[in-house]
């Protein structure tokens, strides 16, 4: 079939949608609901694979939707960042459903339908944000995320679920509103365009305490990078279904907020721009806060969702912080760290639900012995959090080294120690888990014991990125390619 | 003052008052309605108001120092405001000078009208007066769905009973009423018409020709007077009204004239303007009284109502 | 000066009367009384503005030179049908609400509608 | 034929609202009144048309040439208002046959639809017209009406707030009949054209200034502007949800209307803006408006109440906009003002579906209203967004052009005033979405269906709307400029 790359990229952003449709109109049977959500994740995969393919013989693929006002366009193109964000997002949206399949039959949750839906509906934001091709549909879809998350971070309607989705939306929408939009504008107030241009929008005359104040604006506009002030959010979407949480707030999501301050960061500002920045400075340190207190934080959580939360949080930071470091190692440490930890976190918190589901544990404190029930489950875990802290043989390993390399060519030793600190921790807060269930002396009371592993789905699901983790460790060129195509760009 | 029928009596005489005011002032026009409507109607009408809501008000328990701020800086404001108004009475004043000079100097030529009020309130500023006949109309209809009562038959004969006692009472104002309302009514008749060279219009006449249905209601009663008139019958003659007064807008509209252009409705223009002024003056008088009698008769209607509810 | 304004001055005055009464009064006929005497008092004020010394009426006739200024005249008649339409619609209102709260002083309409929500 | 348009858009409705009394059955004079407002529809839009291609359209009443006569002068600003009243009035209509079956007695039914006519007609009026004082009369037709038609709701509240609403709306006229009164005597016309023409040589006298405060104070009471804006909630919040709708899209539009013609056209931006503290004067009051009427919007029970004051502070923004006093800040006034009536009415229509299944609008009835009655709920959810000012509605295209404007002055906190009280928004619309979404639906209200249709069409064709005209700008932001411009004497 020959179908131009630019068909396929307007594709890639309608195909979610029409699957929305498709999963809404069959949502009476749920075998042909689940098969159209497979089919189309598989068919976005090819797309984007295609496009990626396109990009990499170095056709300039863009297409033009609509004029909003005059200036404002929806339009779409591809760069490397975009892809490298759309790759992740497509290929685990299908590991996902796979996983999902497994869990919302076993947990036999309500409004499937519905969550599907969203679940489409998200993803084709996601891929609207990775492949904008300026500030303003960046935005839009940005919205359009938020709003379409919410019904499944609220998916179980409990008060407590009422709760969370409200803090998640709360801060979501204000801080984009409030921050992303004023940032926005005043960008095209004073650069007269929001289109990504290599190097950056602002000519070298910008006042510079004006662009400090519009950056300030983007870091904490774009709240779903959860940067300190405003992570509260992420803690609170964990009410969410575990694929959801895996997903979306583990890749989707957040991985969107820090694409989009990598984006604001290389194509909005520029690097060199970036680097003369006075507030930069702040922002570097605020992020590494960020690292460290999340870290503290997510030691002490009980619940093991809650404390992967908080290690995202930090490990969000690690991005942030390298996309602010303006260095060549920096950008491509965090554009590294974006496909890394996506695949590594993903890994934990599938295992997450596959405990929920199998043995319908939700305390890291109850999982002491459960290894022996459900070895793969935990071996995986274990890989996963290697790839987390950042040792061999995973794919962590790589974008961690680039990071620290960012921090010591932007002479920042105090971050470098941070980087490294907050390593120490992530082995603190993560190794005992799988240690305590292989290990720990005590066996698990009798209830546990008729606990299986978790379905089949679920379990292919999670070895699926458990693997992941690893080939990224051994065959890390193509990933390394796009990282330094997003830097070359940059400046 | 606590007491509203009192209240509402020095109301009409200050009404009567501006009303010799404007003769004195030469707005003879003006001080008929104002006779009519601020002496007249509104008082009437207020009167039946209070018979129904009651006369005597609650002494103010809070003090209404804020509401005698705003006043005193509103009237402080207007003062100021007059500083700079040219002298009362003065000929240079800017109004004399500029718009009004035409309507005295060239009325007679352009419209051939002796009353320039009549002229330019019915063909000058014309719309403007659709616009206070359509303000009437709003007016009655507005009255009408708040007030009016689905009558039931089954109590006429009750008020019937009311009505006889009333006859009883007054016999001589029986009868002189019965000897002044042609008279009032011929009265209105040549106010309509004669609006044109004096005082008087279509306002005034609809208002009078009003005043003696409502004397002959106060006192032969609601249901004798609605064998006189039929409530649906006005409503159509308010209606009618109207449409008479824009219809003749219409007709010059389909001369190719422009709306109310009064000029196309004969040969010679200025009689044509004369024309289309009695006709629209007609429409005025007849939305007016049959307004008037709509509103007096469901506040009426309002009254009896409750006092059959009591009985 | 005193005596070429004084006129206007008397009018102010009527109408803070009778815009007192609107604003300060409880009595919702009482109200409506307020804004009669405001809306006249201003009717007084455009016929004062059309008074010329030594004109007439706008009647023309033989020998009258000078005329007072008609429009304010007109504008004053459409607005003195404009008060009375709102009158009656004021009155109206205060009927039914009799009826509905049993009393037309604002002060109890207000704790009704407190102890209704 | 053509050359009429400008006076058949007044007197088509004008004339109609009489010949109603002539038809009897209720049905019919409810298809003939939305047949006389789709024809004033479809002549206001070939009369914006006509003033977008061909610049300003005269039309001297009874053939007196101004200032001798009355004149209709119909320029891109109230070809555009016209555009926005007849066509909300024309698509609420449509609904107003189901909704007042069940809110007014049948015996009323035939006054309503004229009381409705006469008040479209009033609007049409006072913003066709180019005579100070024919705005007197015609404002007193509308708000006649509208008194009326607020007193004929269920409720008896309906009653003391339509008296209220008399009593402000009476004053405030009244102001403006002195203010007028003080013009005419400075420069003895009343046309708007020539006193623009006539008002500098005596700009600077008391008299002069005292005339602008009460007009402008005049207007301010009619348009509900904070703080003078207590007498809206209630005369929405108990009116018949028809009445709400129409009202709350187009009545204090006009007053907007109004206070722009006057600053601009008649008394002129120097006056307006340079003589007076007006600009500080107005930003002030239209953030404190925004700011009180939202946070009280989220105390309130009724959803009804609940817009009600969401509206006070959407004419926070407009006045905010005004104040900027520029091109690019009347462009986001004008802007909002369209966007603002589609939202307003679209929400109010579903209200009232509501009120015609659930007879309330009470928060709390609302539970589980999202799955009983799904079309309706979602459109006042997106309406709710909308208002919010979320991408792709039209709430984000005035609040984008209002925040620019505001930038471009160099006013940055205002500008992040302004956003924040969208987030206010967003509380009080995400109160109705958790009550309609996550509360299970109250005991023995099973049976509650989906609105009808003819509840469904007109709300969804403004819903859409709102979604289209916040894709599709070019109209809009194409006349509001055009407006804007021309007011500011700036060639486009």
């Amino acid at each position: 079939m020959n179908i131009t790359l630019e068909s396929m990229l307007n594709l890639s952003i309608i195909m979610p949608l029409l699957a929305a449709a498709g999963i809404v109109t069959t949502g009476r049977n749920a075998n042909l609901r689940e098969a159209v959500t497979i089919v189309t994740s598989l068919v976005l995969l090819f797309l984007v694979i295609n496009l990626y393919q396109g990009n990499q013989q170095g056709e300039s693929i863009s297409v033009l939707w609509w004029e909003l006002l005059p200036g404002l366009q929806i339009s779409f193109s591809i760069e490397p960042l975009g892809i490298l964000f759309a790759l992740i997002a497509s290929f685990l949206w299908l590991i996902t459903t796979v996983y999902a399949i497994g869990y919302m039959r076993s947990h036999n949750e309500k409004n499937q339908t519905r969550f599907y839906t969203c679940f489409a509906i998200a993803i084709s934001s996601v891929m609207g944000i990775a492949f904008s091709d300026n500030l303003f549909s960046l935005f839009i879809f940005y919205e359009v995320l938020t709003l379409s998350t919410y019904p499944l971070v609220t998916h179980s309607g409990t008060e407590e679920a009422k709760k969370g989705g409200r803090v998640y939306l709360g801060i979501l929408l204000s801080t984009s509103i409030v921050f992303f939009l004023l940032a926005i504008i005043s960008t095209w107030f004073v650069a007269g365009t929001l289109d990504f241009k290599p190097g950056g929008v602002f000519g070298s005359d910008v006042n510079k305490m004006v662009a400090g104040v519009i950056l300030l604006l983007f870091v904490f506009g774009i709240g779903k990078a959860a940067i300190m002030p405003f992570h509260r959010w992420l803690p609170a979407a964990m009410v969410a279904p575990t694929p959801v949480s895996a997903l979306l707030h583990a890749v989707a999501v957040v991985k969107a907020g820090v694409f989009t301050i990598l984006k604001v960061c290389t194509f909005i500002f520029g690097i060199d721009l970036l680097a003369e920045l006075p507030s930069t400075q702040f922002l570097l340190y605020l992020a590494g806060a960020s690292i460290l207190l999340a870290s503290l934080v997510a030691m002490r959580q009980d619940n093991l969702k809650a404390r992967l939360a908080y290690s995202t949080v930090s490990q969000l930071g690690y991005i942030t912080m390298g996309a602010l470091l303006a260095t060549s190692s920096g950008v491509i440490g965090s554009s590294m760290h974006m496909a890394t930890h996506a695949f590594g976190k993903i890994t934990l918190f599938f295992c997450a639900g596959a405990i929920l589901v199998a043995a319908h544990k939700s305390k890291i404190s109850e999982m002491r012995g459960l290894g022996r029930q459900m070895p793969i489950t935990m071996a995986a875990f274990f890989i996963a959090s290697l790839s987390i802290i950042g040792v061999p043989p995973t794919g962590g390993t790589w974008s961690k080294w680039f990071l620290l390399m960012g921090t010591i060519e932007a002479e920042q030793l105090i971050l470098m120690g941070i980087l490294i600190i907050s390593s120490l921790l992530n082995i603190a807060y993560l190794l005992p888990i799988p240690y305590h269930a292989y290990f720990s002396a005590d066996k698990l009371s009798s209830s546990g014991a008729g606990i299986k592993e978790a379905p089949l789905p679920s379990l292919i699901a999670l070895c699926v990125t458990t693997v992941g983790c690893v080939i990224l460790f051994i065959y890390p060129q193509p990933l390394y390619e796009l990282a330094k195509a997003v830097w070359q760009l940059g400046n | 003052m606590k007491d509203l029928l009192a209240v509402i009596m020095l109301l009409g005489i200050y009404g009567l008052l501006s009303a010799s005011f404007f003769v004195v002032m030469d707005a003879v026009d003006v001080a008929f309605t104002e006779a009519s409507v601020g002496a007249g109607i509104s008082t009437l009408l207020m009167l039946v108001t209070i018979s129904m809501t009651g006369r005597s008000e609650h002494p103010v328990r809070h003090k209404p120092l804020l509401a005698l701020a705003v006043v005193i800086f509103t009237g402080g404001l207007l003062i100021y405001g007059t500083l700079d108004m040219p002298y009362f009475g003065l000929a240079e004043a800017p109004i004399h000078q500029h718009v009004a000079p035409r309507y005295i100097n060239d009325s007679m030529q352009e419209i051939g009208v002796p009353n320039i009020v009549t002229s330019v309130l019915a063909s000058y500023r014309a719309f403007d007066t659709f616009g206070e006949v359509v303000v009437i109309f709003t007016a009655g209809i507005g009255v009408l769905a708040l007030l009016s009562v689905a009558r039931r038959r089954d109590d006429a004969t009750k008020i019937e009973s009311l009505n006889m006692s009333m006859h009883e009472k007054h016999l001589i104002l029986r009868i002189v009423t019965k000897i002044l309302i042609p008279f009032i009514l011929l009265f209105a008749l040549y106010v309509q018409f004669h609006g044109d060279y004096g005082p008087g219009g279509g306002f005034q006449a609809g208002v009078i020709f009003a005043a003696a249905i409502f004397l002959y209601t106060m006192l032969f009663g609601m249901s004798t007077a609605r064998r006189v008139i039929n409530q649906s019958l006005t409503q159509l003659l308010a209606a009618i009204g109207v449409l008479l007064y824009g219809s003749v807008g219409v007709v010059s509209l389909l001369n190719g004239k422009n709306f109310l252009d009064y000029s196309v409705l004969a040969t010679d223009p200025v009689a044509g303007q004369h024309l289309g002024i009695l006709l629209i003056e007609l429409g005025v008088g007849i939305t007016v009284a049959s307004i008037m009698i709509i509103i007096f008769f469901n506040f009426a209607a309002r009254i009896e109502d409750q006092q059959n509810k009591e009985n | 000066m005193i005596l070429g304004l004084y006129n206007y001055w008397i009018v102010v005055v009527l109408m803070m009367v009778g815009f007192y009464i609107v604003i300060a009064h409880g009595n919702l006929v009482k109200k409506i009384i307020g804004l009669t005497i405001f809306q006249t008092s201003v009717f007084i004020f455009y016929i004062s503005m059309a008074k010329v010394d030594g004109g007439t009426a706008p009647i023309l006739a033989e020998g009258i030179k000078q005329f007072s200024n008609p429009l304010p005249h007109v504008l004053i008649l459409t607005a003195i049908v404009v008060g009375i339409a709102t009158t009656a619609l004021g009155l109206a209102l205060a009927v039914r609400i009799k009826e509905a709260y049993g009393s037309v002083e604002e002060e109890e309409i207000q704790k009704k509608d407190n102890l209704d929500c | 034929m053509l050359a009429h348009l400008p006076i058949l858009q007044v007197i088509v409705p004008l004339m109609a609202a009489p010949l109603c009394l002539l038809i009897t059955r209720p049905r019919l004079v409810w298809l003939f009144a939305l047949i006389a407002s789709g024809l004033a529809f479809l002549i206001s839009s070939v009369l914006l048309q006509q003033v977008m291609t061909s610049g300003t359209i005269i039309y001297e009443l009874g053939g007196w040439a101004p200032p001798w006569g009355i004149e209709y002068r119909i320029d891109q600003l109230n070809a555009f208002l016209l555009l926005i009243i007849s066509a909300v009035s024309t698509v609420v209509l449509f609904a107003a046959h189901t909704s007042i079956s069940q809110e007014i007695p049948t015996d009323r039914h035939t006054f309503f639809y004229i009381l409705y006519l006469l008040c479209l007609a009033g609007m049409l009026g006072i913003v066709a017209t180019g005579d100070a004082f024919n705005v007197f009369v015609f404002l007193e037709i509308s708000s006649l009406s509208a008194y009326a038609l607020i007193a004929l709701g269920k409720d008896r509240r309906a009653l003391w707030a339509s008296y209220q609403y008399l009593i402000m709306g009476t004053i405030g006229a009244t102001f403006i009949l002195i203010g007028i009164g003080l013009m005419y005597q400075m420069t003895g016309t009343l046309n708007m054209d020539d006193l623009s023409r006539r008002l500098p040589e005596v700009a600077q006298t008391k008299t002069v200034f005292t005339a602008f405060a009460f007009v402008i104070v005049g207007i301010c009471l009619k348009l509900a502007m904070f703080p003078l804006h207590l007498w809206l909630p209630n005369a929405y919040a108990y009116a018949p949800s028809i009445v709400t709708a129409f009202l709350a899209a187009t009545a204090t539009k006009v007053a907007v209307y109004l206070l722009i013609r006057f600053t601009f056209s008649v008394f002129g931006l120097s006056f307006s803006f340079t003589h007076l503290p007006l600009q500080i004067l107005f930003l002030v009051l239209g953030l404190a408006g925004i700011f009180v009427a939202s946070t009280a919007a989220i105390y309130q029970t009724n959803i009804k109440h609940l817009f009600a004051y969401s509206s006070i502070a959407q004419i926070g923004y407009m006045i905010v906009g005004f104040s900027v006093s520029t091109v690019a800040g009347l462009t986001a006034t004008l802007l909002h003002l369209f966007n603002h009536a589609l939202m307003k009415s679209a929400l109010f229509l579903a209200l009232g579906a509501v009120m015609y299944r659930i007879g309330t609008t009470q928060l709390n009835h609302f539970q589980g209203l999202g799955h009983q009655m799904p079309l309706t709920m979602a459109a006042i959810v997106i309406g709710g967004l909308s208002l919010i000012g979320v991408p792709l509605t039209v709430g984000f295209v005035s609040k984008w052009y209002l925040v620019l404007a505001v930038i471009e002055n160099g006013w940055w906190p205002v500008a992040v005033l302004i956003l924040l009280g969208s987030l206010l928004a967003v509380v009080y619309v995400w109160r109705i979405v958790e009550m309609a979404y996550f509360k299970p639906a109250l005991a023995g209200t099973e049976t509650i269906k989906e609105a009808p249709l003819s509840f469904l069409i007109p709300i969804w064709i403004l819903i859409i709307a709102n979604i289209y005209f916040g894709i599709d700008t070019r109209l809009s932001v194409q006349v509001a400029q055009a407006a804007s411009q021309s007011l500011f004497g700036v060639s486009p």
